[in-house]
């Protein structure tokens, strides 16, 4: 299954990154492997050079050795201290574009729960504890878990996410080798943690699409999602026929919403999953909070098929893209 | 001199025990804070929640129980100041020294005995409205309702009190400590012990202090949220 | 010299009881937000009160006065960096719902042997 | 027994000690004498056979973890049991061993020595310290002996409080009741120097062990409180299945994370400063030099304690932490290294120029300087946002730390242990097997954790029971280097115990070092010094300060 070229099953090699942000990762690291180890080198045949020229009896010059010398001082704090800092920001620079997620990238619903994942595609095909995508595309994983804390880890695309139960958190990538990657939990979370692991495929776009549609016939997650909408009589308020003075979920996901205490927020998966579990936490501005929670009557599941359906809404507005 | 038995000077071993104390107190602080940071967390999460929840306590006891503490804090000043009178003196032994030092003790011991029992009417408070809470339903877990009120308490209801229940008893548990100590210190003053000593008091009273002003600070954040409409 | 000093505590006294008073009084004024803002500072200001003169702050050497100083800065420093996390974080998602107890409303639970287990 | 002065040329001007009664090993051989004594050196000895035996079981834990990992299969322990491997190591190395060890062992019996004081301010509460400690340890013991916990030495909630079926609370409650061990040790220490100085013997002209142990004792005090009652908070949570943790009430886990390492962090500062102070006592000493930049290294331990408290966050830039205060705690992250730095430039100068004997504390020193300085270099690539993003909750994290504490600590004091052996036991060490020891440990300890750098840029999740094929070869190197490790670390014990017995007497400053726990005998006598010693008018007067008449001739 190693994908580097390594030597034979028991010595592997990670490979070239297999992603945009690993190879930035990858040029980062080689740059700070460099940096520190000729300091590290330096400073190491400096004591050794030190060790031997000056061991006790050796015919050296010894006379009035500088005990202080504070323009060396500042200098090995300077010095170091600018480093630093050029590092950091580079470091932060790649960084920030880990959390700007592509408007484009492809929504992959992913629920960790103990010692599995389960990775649902917009159309409903179900993986567990694989994940195939398309080269070249960014993908862009929202993360659940439904009990302990775990972490999406993909060592190819030098990427990992901790997945909190209680909030989703997002981790998006955009595969650039074709191939299959390891895939670790990273967080332990319990006996069967080393157990949790699984294995990511880069497929070719075509093949992908073929793959997708190939899949076992469930209805698709958003269309899950309007059954959910539907028997859970939230089409009796919400919907544009209906008499009852409700917000509009069309094309709800990314729009600009304006809250009664004046706050404005963009529309994410969070904001959707509260305000189904907690409606009278941000009541848009203009309506009065009569919605009823629904907390305890659905689960992780239910909610995620009930965002992608809001999802799809937005599509068919703007020609169902993906 | 060898330096086995020398003595040190009163007012190294003052200045010794006070900086101690105080490096300790520092501790404890930053122990309570870890608690006011969680409350600070809960309340701007949470804030109907809270302020729901603090509703249903008893801001009576509360308040009553607070100036209870401030009014033992001035005793157990007015003790330390009372014991100034004890520090080693170059006055001549004889009877008016050991009458002033006698009458100093006395009043150290009032002082102290009242602090004490202020304490232990703090505690009889607490132990009442304790009571009263538990059967108004106020204690997290699966039966946890907010007195009376019909349907589900709000989200973050729970959580005030899971902090109010540590918080307080936490808070008890310092008080307790305290009042065991004033208590010994009390008796100790009243059969003029030696070992009664000035730095010995400023400590226990820089004690006592301590856990007023934690109460001072815990009374705005558990009691008065939501009182105004 | 006491009776001044027993003056004092007194009078420090009399001003703690009073500003207890005040800080009940105004709990029960709608300020909104205010409210809590207004409690802790007059909780604050009692606190400086009994710190400074019941505990002898006042006459007390350089080190204890920067022991008090650091306790407070630290824990300045722990609500504020921990503050940068949460001013600064995405929106704090609702409580997760426990799927132990809901069957999901849509798929009969798969066979025991299934992989989608 | 004749008195070996190993010979180091002429000493710098030691007043002869007048007998002052027993030695206080000498002085009572009750068992109340020891269980029941206020002397600091008594305290400091029964902290040390505490240490050791719980720096033995960590270390079986660890040796069972090695074994298990020798194989891609977790075929030697269950997982559950590997679970429970790891916590007891990660608890018992942490809090029973590594930060006790030199503050408590050490720095207990020599900084009354150093400042030329009689003990520690508050003698009874010292020995109160070491029952806290000793409690403390048995009631993690007892967990462990219960049925383990398998939470991993960081507790993260909510698989801590919702989902593990472990001893969690009793672990927790003996872990409580060792934190306030160290709060009350850090009271005594700081107090102690605050007050208990020597007259004339001014802050610059204390020995740089002295101002680590000052900046470790602040740590101590200002972040283990927080330690505790979030540890009092969690055993609440799980006894009660409700607490401000817990994500189903709309608590958050993430809060635990931010008060779990606001003290968790300083904590490794305070695993590594007293190290700095030891190693800035060996290395004049054998290079016969004054330290290099005294006031900047003094400087530069208050700055690592304060800055410590800053980058906590540098361990949750991947959890679900927002990614601006992922930035400002990498860049406040980058800052505690520039001190760090700055201490390794300055042990390094002062070899500079100087006679250099290589016994065995001067090898445990130049390790030191050498594996923490890979271990700091490290620490940049974790603090670099986008590197931590792959490396973070790997094997290179894992040898990262186990650079500093392992590499670091542990070498510093055994390098201590060698240093002062003299002076605690009146006794001196076969060095020939000192040396071989001290070569077994490093190059044992090389090839245990280099190959886990290699893993964790590969990619091998930390805490993972059983592995994938590919990382097998790194795994058993580092499980070979572990054995060469262990025996690296029995040795000390036959040959320091055969030292009690059969080594040389050494005389009162067999190193003929500067400081004031040289200028008594040794072992020293119970009130420390026969007579009040003269403050020294210069802190390391190995070689003479700008201008003065050279202390000794060259090339001797």
């Amino acid at each position: 299954m190693n994908d580097g070229n390594g030597v034979g099953a028991g010595f592997g090699w990670l490979g070239p990154a297999a992603s945009s942000a690993g190879e930035r990762a990858d040029l980062l690291l080689l740059v700070l492997f460099v940096v520190c180890g000729t300091v590290a080198l330096a400073l190491a045949v400096l004591i050794v050079w030190f060790s031997v020229r000056y061991r006790r009896g050796s015919k050296a010059d010894r006379s009035n050795p500088p005990s202080n010398d504070w323009r060396l001082e500042t200098a090995w704090t300077l010095t170091p201290l600018a480093i630093f800092l050029g590092i950091f920001a580079w470091a932060a620079w790649d960084y920030a574009q880990l959390s700007i997620v592509p408007a484009d990238a492809l929504p992959i619903q992913v629920l960790g729960k103990q010692w599995m994942w389960k990775l649902d595609h917009r159309n409903g095909r179900r993986e567990i504890n694989e994940l195939h995508v398309p080269l070249g595309r960014p993908v862009k994983l929202v993360l659940a878990s439904e009990d302990a804390i775990h972490s999406f880890f993909v060592p190819a695309f030098r990427l990992k996410q901790d997945v909190v139960p209680g909030r989703y958190t997002v981790l998006w990538f955009r595969p650039t080798r074709l191939g299959e990657f390891r895939l670790f939990c990273a967080e332990f979370c319990g006996a069967e943690h080393s157990k949790m692991i699984g294995r990511v495929v880069v497929m070719q776009p075509a093949d992908y699409a073929r793959w997708l549609e190939s899949g076992p016939l469930r209805p698709g997650l958003a269309a899950r999602g309007f059954e959910l909408y539907r028997s859970l009589g939230c089409s009796g308020c919400h919907d544009e026929r209906s008499t009852v003075h409700a917000p509009r979920l069309q094309g709800l996901l990314g729009r600009v919403v304006h809250l009664q205490d004046g706050r404005s927020l963009v529309a994410d998966e969070n904001y959707v999953r509260d305000s189904i579990l907690l409606p009278k936490k941000d009541v848009v501005a203009g309506f009065d909070p009569v919605m009823p929670s629904f907390a305890g009557q659905v689960t992780e599941e239910d909610l995620q098929a009930l965002i992608e359906w809001v999802r799809a809404t937005g599509d068919q507005r703007t020609g169902g893209r993906g | 001199m060898s330096m086995a038995n020398e003595p040190l000077p009163f007012e190294l071993r003052h200045e010794t025990a006070q900086f101690g104390m105080w490096v300790f107190l520092a501790s404890e602080a930053l122990f309570f804070g870890g608690l006011f940071l969680a409350y600070l967390y809960g309340r701007t999460h949470w804030a109907e929640g809270f302020d729901a929840a603090a509703r249903h306590t008893d801001v009576v006891i509360g308040s009553i129980n607070t100036a209870v503490l401030l009014t033992s804090s001035l005793f157990v000043a007015l003790a330390v100041v009372a014991a100034r009178a004890l520090r080693p003196s170059d006055r001549p032994p004889g009877d008016a020294e050991r009458a002033r030092r006698r009458s100093a003790h006395r009043r150290v011991a009032v002082f102290l005995w009242i602090t004490a029992a202020l304490g232990v009417a703090f505690l009889v408070l607490k132990g009442i409205e304790y009571r009263k809470d538990w059967l108004d339903g106020l204690v997290p877990g699966t039966a946890f309702r907010l007195g009376d009120e019909a349907g589900a308490p709000p989200v973050g209801a729970a959580l005030f009190y899971v902090l109010y229940w540590v918080m307080t008893g936490l808070h008890t548990v310092h008080l307790t400590i305290g009042v065991g100590v004033l208590a010994v210190f009390a008796v100790g003053a009243s059969r003029e012990a030696d070992w009664v000593q000035p730095p010995r008091i400023d400590v226990a009273a820089l004690y006592w202090h301590f856990v007023d002003v934690v109460w001072i600070l815990l009374y705005p954040l558990l009691y008065l949220p939501g009182r105004a409409g | 010299m006491t009776r001044t000093l027993v003056f004092a505590l007194v009078f420090v006294w009399v001003a703690l009881m009073a500003l207890l008073a005040s800080t009940l009084a105004l709990a029960y004024v709608p300020l909104g937000d205010g409210n809590l803002v207004v409690a802790l500072g007059i909780a604050v200001v009692k606190s400086a009160l009994v710190v400074w003169w019941f505990m002898r702050l006042n006459e007390a050497s350089a080190k204890t006065r920067i022991a008090a100083g650091v306790a407070l800065a630290f824990f300045a420093l722990l609500a504020g960096l921990s503050g940068v996390d949460y001013a600064t974080r995405a929106r704090n998602a609702a409580p997760v719902q426990d799927a132990k107890q809901l069957a999901p409303h849509f798929e009969p639970a798969p066979p025991a042997g299934s992989p989608l287990r | 027994m004749n008195t070996v002065t190993v010979d180091r040329g002429p000493a710098p001007p030691a007043p002869p000690p007048q007998s002052a009664g027993p030695s206080y090993l000498d002085d009572g051989h009750t068992l109340a004498s020891w269980f029941a004594t206020h002397d600091h050196k008594r305290i400091a000895i029964l902290y040390a056979i505490a240490i050791t035996a719980f720096f033995a079981i960590g270390g079986i834990a660890a040796a069972m973890m090695r074994i298990e990992l020798a194989t891609p299969a977790g075929d030697f322990v269950s997982d559950d049991t590997y679970a429970k491997l790891f916590t007891a190591h990660g608890v018992i190395m942490v809090w029973l061993f590594l930060i006790p060890s030199i503050p408590s062992a050490f720095g207990n019996f020599l900084v009354p020595l150093m400042i030329g004081a009689r003990d520690l301010a508050f003698p009874r509460l010292n020995l109160g310290s070491w029952y806290l400690y000793v409690v403390g340890g048995a009631i993690v013991l007892a967990s462990l002996f219960l049925g383990g916990l398998d939470t991993g030495w960081t507790f993260y909630t909510p698989y801590s409080t919702m989902f593990s079926n472990g001893w969690v609370v009793v672990a927790l409650t003996g872990v409580v009741v060792v934190g306030f061990s160290s709060i009350l040790t850090g009271l005594n220490f700081i107090v102690t120097v605050h007050t208990r100085r020597v007259p004339g013997l001014g802050w610059f002209r204390l020995p740089l062990f002295v101002w680590a142990i000052y900046a470790t004792s602040l740590i101590l005090v200002l972040a283990t409180p927080v330690l505790a009652i979030t540890l009092i908070l969690l055993a609440a949570e799980r006894l009660f299945q409700i607490g401000i943790f817990d994500p189903a009430h709309g608590g958050d886990p993430l809060l635990f994370q931010h008060m779990f390492w606001f003290y968790s962090h300083p904590a490794v500062y305070v695993m590594v400063l007293p190290a700095m102070g030891v190693v800035s006592e060996i290395v004049p000493c054998f290079a016969r030099r004054r330290i290099f930049g005294y006031r900047f290294m003094a400087y530069a331990l208050l700055a690592i304690a304060a800055i410590g408290f800053l980058v906590w966050g540098h361990h949750m830039f991947v959890s679900g932490q927002s990614p601006t205060a992922g930035m400002v705690f990498s860049m406040l992250s980058f800052l505690v290294a520039v001190p760090s730095a700055i201490k390794v430039f300055n042990w390094t100068a002062t070899l500079y120029k100087g006679s250099i004997r290589f016994d065995a504390p001067m090898l445990y020193a130049l390790g030191f300087v050498g594996l923490f300085t890979i271990g700091g270099m490290t620490g940049l690539f974790v603090a670099a946002l986008a590197a931590d993003v792959h490396l973070t909750d790997t094997y290179f994290v894992i040898s990262h730390f186990h650079y500093i504490m392992v590499g670091g600590s542990v070498l510093a004091y055994f390098g201590a242990l060698h240093f002062w052996w003299p002076k605690i036991t009146g006794r001196m060490y076969p060095e020939i097997w000192a040396r071989m020891a001290a070569g077994l440990v490093f190059f044992g300890f090389n090839l245990t954790f280099f190959p886990q750098y290699l893993l964790g840029y590969e990619g091998m999740p930390r805490r993972y029971h059983a592995y994938v094929p590919e990382f097998q070869a790194l795994n058993v190197l580092s499980s070979a280097g572990a054995s060469i490790l262990a025996i690296g670390y029995l040795l000390p014990l036959f040959y320091l115990a055969w030292s009690l017995r059969a080594g040389a007497r050494a005389g009162p400053n067999p190193w003929q070092a500067t400081g004031l726990e040289w200028q008594t005998s040794s072992p020293p006598p119970t009130e420390n010094f026969a007579s009040l010693p003269a403050a020294p008018d210069d802190v390391y007067g190995y070689t003479p300060r700008l201008g003065r008449s050279p202390l000794h001739v060259d090339g001797e």
